[in-house]
């Protein structure tokens, strides 16, 4: 019951953040609801199990990238509405619609796949010598997915010296 | 290729008022700062915000009335005003100072001197950050404020010397005073040293802050300790000695990059310096009168006169013309230190962080009270 | 249900309870330490040697009147001062006080990784303070301390890192545990991680020599500037706890928390009549200590200066203590 | 109510993966734009989490982090593209970045 009542208060949250994120006419009033936004989904990290994500999801998210887009929203400095010129090719109501049909699509695939798989299928367990969350998680990082692991933080350091010579004043 | 309209977007250039409300600007300094992200790239140096006329006003004045107008200029230094009018208004008249009395300006003036470098220092240091060196060099401070006020009973404006000589001969004893208080300082100067000199964070924000060359500096007009620090020889107490400082024995700081560093240690100096030249004029202070032979009415025959003297801050001369009909001066001028020395801030500021823009207001040592007059 | 909800709630209400108090007598701490090291006498006046000040002045500050500039974004002007307290008091819930049961609310198994995200929630107070403000020194002043907050906060997380790897752990009793087994503080081993946190944290808590977001003599009092009254306090408030929280951290991670001296000496069993949490509120009272001690002293660092010393000295030691760590961690 | 299953955060993770899309194709403002991509990365983290966890699996989890390595990365060199832009159009109007060089 408690888990019940959770879910839809941290469901209706996130949502309705995320309206609020798309809508906010004050860019920084958008970032605002979007920290929030992040919050509420480590909340529901933790109620998933996954504390180790939802302390990243605020360490990273939360703590880091929104920072950066305060800081840049601060640097651009907004004076008039941003939105001002409108492309006149643009059409939004066809955008709304694909959006729309997006969450038709995403919704028909659900229902198709929640009446096929309704049993949930026993998974094969996967030896880790370890217990405990953080442990398992750093244990599959390490040794399956290092690969992977080492290719991320080469794309992070890319990322890194690309930023610095994209922001950089004089070139 | 933009259909927008351009101005919907601040500039990337910042302008920030600092002053004349804030609290590293001693006084009513107004700095408009045109900001690039932190760096400065243009200044408007704006003063006036204490204008009193006191230049004006002594042309109403009687010749000794002027005397308490002065204190008013550099109120931090007011000894130091008072000695350059008299002195002034001596060589105009040409009336010889009794020997004592001299002796006892020079004492009274370098206590005023220990004393404005101070209150400089622990403004100074209080710009970038530290603190402590503020509460002690007031500490300091308050002794001499101590002493002044048992000469001459006010512990600001002194009102201290008279056209002729001075006032009041000494106390019984201030002399011993006056020595203990110098033992008192020359131990406290290692005190501000340990905390300040070989300090990392100090020299980082100091060293290669603000530097001027020495052509600069002549150019500017810079004088006192700022000039001295861009290797500069120029004091007055040596190139036209005054009061008595001609029998002295004292050497003349310079430095060497002409940076904060060095105008630091410059002052720092100083203050030993000082202490040396408190110290032989207390041996060798002369007995007799304190005032001079000097008229009733003071009525200056028809001339002019310029005469300057080493403030705390600088070169302090003054420029008085007389008609010699009126009681008082037809035509006074200042040259203030502090003003001439605050042409200097702009260049020193440009190019330079806001977190320096304090340090380098704190450098040239101004006194706003002497810039508006 | 009293175990698992009344119990945890009456220690979160003594927790922050005693948190407030505390920051209060912290206050009055740095006021008369800084006090004793100028040669004054610091606040005399409100009870005997002015201890009640510690309960005056946050009267005072309620009873101030609270000021929102007219061009300012109120809600987000309201807002800041909340995001930068809540962060530092939600933290004291994975500290552990002592080593009983009582002296923590709870234990989680990524404890230490929590505080750092939640302290990384803070920095939001003072830049959206600086943004509401609409005036000209905080927007400055939130600049700083954004880009001071976010670089800082990598050198002490990439420490942290060598010190996890030597406990084993996240939590932060098992730290303090892993401690007890080595038989010595964390402090012998990990030294220069031990400083590096301790600059970090100076850091992190805008604390001088690196108060530049909120120099007074330079950006008229930083991020804070239009604030007064009761939202003013709470930014005083975040500011003092988070110094508890760098002090609290700094004694689990290197100082054994609890422990005595040598946990595992016996020679020295006889200290161990003195209970768990003195021997913790000693060591948070030294490094508080030491905060203001090192305000008293040391000129404020520029703000490019400041930059400088975390991108290129502290972050590379770091890296460099984590990859010694590590090597020596497979050897033995 | 019944019990929370996964297809509940399935749902959620839609909803909030089609909020993104709406922004991301009605907004002009870039910044804006960008935060709808992070919210869809996030619909998709919610996915993959609420599956690791039904499947009792932790590769799920995995994935997340390699997700918010991304979304680091695309944040640091978006936000620098829209600085760079910045400071050339003067504009974050998305409307307007139609160049491919200047």
């Amino acid at each position: 019951m408690a888990e019940t009542i959770g879910f839809y208060t941290l469901s209706v949250l996130i949502l309705g953040l995320a309206v609020l994120v798309v809508t906010a006419k004050n860019t920084v009033h958008s970032i605002l609801f979007l920290v929030m936004n992040f919050l509420c989904v480590a909340v529901l990290y933790v109620v998933l199990q996954a504390e180790f994500l939802a302390v990243i999801q605020v360490l990273v998210y939360a703590g880091g990238i929104v920072v950066l887009y305060l800081i840049v929203v601060m640097l651009v400095n907004l004076k008039g509405e941003a939105e001002a010129h409108q492309d006149p090719r643009r059409l939004s109501v066809i955008g709304l619609a694909l959006a729309g049909a997006v969450l038709l699509e995403l919704a028909g695939i659900l229902v198709y796949s929640s009446g096929s798989d309704a049993a949930v299928p026993s998974s094969e367990a996967v030896a880790s010598p370890v217990q405990g969350n953080v442990e398992e998680l750093g244990w599959l990082l390490y040794t399956d997915y290092l690969i992977p692991f080492e290719v991320a933080s080469v794309l992070l350091l890319v990322a890194m010296i690309g930023a610095i010579l994209l922001a950089r004043r004089e070139v | 290729m933009t259909t927008a309209p351009s101005p919907m977007f601040d500039t990337d250039e910042l302008v920030i008022n600092m002053g004349p409300q804030h609290p590293s600007t001693h006084g009513v300094l107004r700095l408009v700062l045109k900001l690039d992200g932190e760096k400065v790239k243009d200044v408007d140096v704006v003063m006036g915000y204490v204008h009193r006329g006191i230049e004006k006003l002594s042309e109403n004045r009687d010749w000794t009335q002027i005397i308490l107008l002065t204190d008013r200029m550099d109120y931090v230094a007011a000894a130091t005003n008072n000695l350059g009018y008299c002195e002034t208004v001596e060589k105009l008249m040409e009336i010889e100072v009794p020997r004592r009395a001299r002796y006892i300006r020079t004492i009274l003036a370098e206590l005023q001197r220990i004393a404005s470098h101070c209150l400089w220092l622990g403004t100074h240091a209080m710009d970038i950050g530290a603190m402590t060196v503020f509460l002690y060099a007031f500490r300091e401070r308050e002794l001499i404020l101590d002493l002044f006020e048992e000469y001459c009973g006010a512990r600001l404006t002194y009102n201290s010397m008279r056209v002729g000589g001075l006032p009041l001969d000494i106390p019984t004893g201030w002399d011993e005073k006056v020595r203990a208080f110098c033992d008192v300082m020359e131990a406290k100067v290692p005190e501000y040293e340990e905390l300040l000199t070989n300090n990392r964070i100090w020299l980082e924000r100091t060293r290669g802050i603000g530097v001027i060359s020495a052509e600069d500096a002549i150019g500017l007009g810079l004088c006192g300790p700022p000039l001295r620090g861009s290797a500069v020889y120029r004091d007055v107490r040596k190139d036209e000695p005054y009061a008595a400082y001609d029998e002295f024995d004292f050497e003349v700081p310079l430095g060497t990059r002409g940076d904060t560093y060095d105008r630091y240690l410059i002052r720092l100096e100083e203050f030993r310096q000082s202490i040396r030249i408190i110290r032989q004029a207390l041996d060798g202070l002369p007995e007799g009168p304190v005032m001079g032979k000097v008229p009733r009415l003071l009525k200056p025959k028809a001339g002019e006169t310029y005469h300057a003297i080493e403030s705390p801050k600088g070169e302090l001369g003054y420029f008085i013309v007389s008609d010699g009909r009126a009681t008082n001066p037809y035509r006074f001028r200042v040259r203030p230190p502090s003003f001439c020395n605050l042409q200097g801030l702009r260049p020193l500021v440009i190019g330079h962080l806001v977190a320096d823009v304090v340090a380098l207001i704190g450098t040239i040592d101004v006194v706003l009270g002497e810039v508006d007059r | 249900m009293i175990d698992t909800i009344v119990i945890p709630l009456l220690k979160i209400a003594v927790l922050v309870n005693g948190v407030l108090v505390a920051v209060t007598f912290t206050v009055l701490m740095e006021r008369k330490v800084i006090a004793w090291a100028q040669s004054r006498l610091g606040p005399m006046r409100v009870g005997p040697y002015g201890i009640l000040q510690a309960i005056v002045d946050p009267i005072k500050l309620i009873l101030k009147e609270d000021i929102t500039p007219a061009k300012a974004d109120k809600w987000m002007f309201t807002l800041a001062p909340i995001l930068s307290l809540v962060p530092a008091l939600v933290v004291f819930a994975v500290v552990p006080f002592g080593g009983d049961e009582l002296f923590y609310v709870t234990d989680i198994n990524v404890g230490l990784l929590f505080i750092i995200a939640v302290t990384s929630i803070g920095v939001y107070g003072i830049i959206l303070a600086g943004w509401a403000s609409n005036s000209k020194y905080p927007l400055l002043a939130s600049l700083r301390a954004s880009a001071q907050l976010i670089s800082y906060e990598i050198a002490v997380t990439m420490t942290l890192v060598s010190v996890i790897l030597t406990a084993g752990t996240l939590s932060m009793i098992g730290i303090v545990e892993a401690q007890q087994e080595a038989g010595f503080w964390f402090f012998f081993v990990q030294p220069v991680a031990f400083v590096l946190v301790l600059i970090g944290g100076l850091a992190e808590t805008n604390r001088a020599p690196f108060d530049m977001p909120e120099a007074e003599q330079e950006l008229t009092g930083g991020f804070h500037t239009e604030y007064s009254g009761m939202r003013f306090s709470m930014f005083f408030l975040a500011e003092y706890a988070n110094m508890l929280v760098i002090s609290a951290v700094v004694v689990v991670l290197f100082w054994g928390g609890w422990l005595r001296p040598f946990p595992n000496v016996a020679a020295l069993s006889f200290l161990d009549f003195i209970p768990s949490w003195v021997w913790f509120f000693g060591k948070m009272f030294g490094f508080l200590y030491l905060f203001i001690w090192i305000r008293a002293t040391l000129p404020r660092y520029r703000y490019d200066q400041l930059m400088r010393l975390g991108w290129k000295i502290l972050i590379p030691i770091a890296i460099g203590n984590i990859v010694v760590t590590a090597v020596v961690k497979v050897l033995l | 109510m019944m019990e929370i299953t996964t297809v509940h955060y399935t749902v959620l993770s839609a909803a909030l993966f089609s909020i993104g899309v709406i922004g991301v194709l009605v907004r002009r403002n870039i910044i804006i734009i960008f935060m709808a991509i992070e919210l869809m990365l996030n619909a998709v983290n919610i996915n993959l989490v609420a599956h690791a966890h039904r499947l009792e699996n932790l590769v799920g989890e995995v994935f997340v982090v390699f997700v918010i390595a991304v979304a680091a990365a695309e944040a640091a060199v978006g936000l620098g593209i829209i600085l760079a832009f910045f400071r050339n159009k003067e504009t974050v109007n998305i409307d307007e970045m139609n160049v491919m060089r200047w």
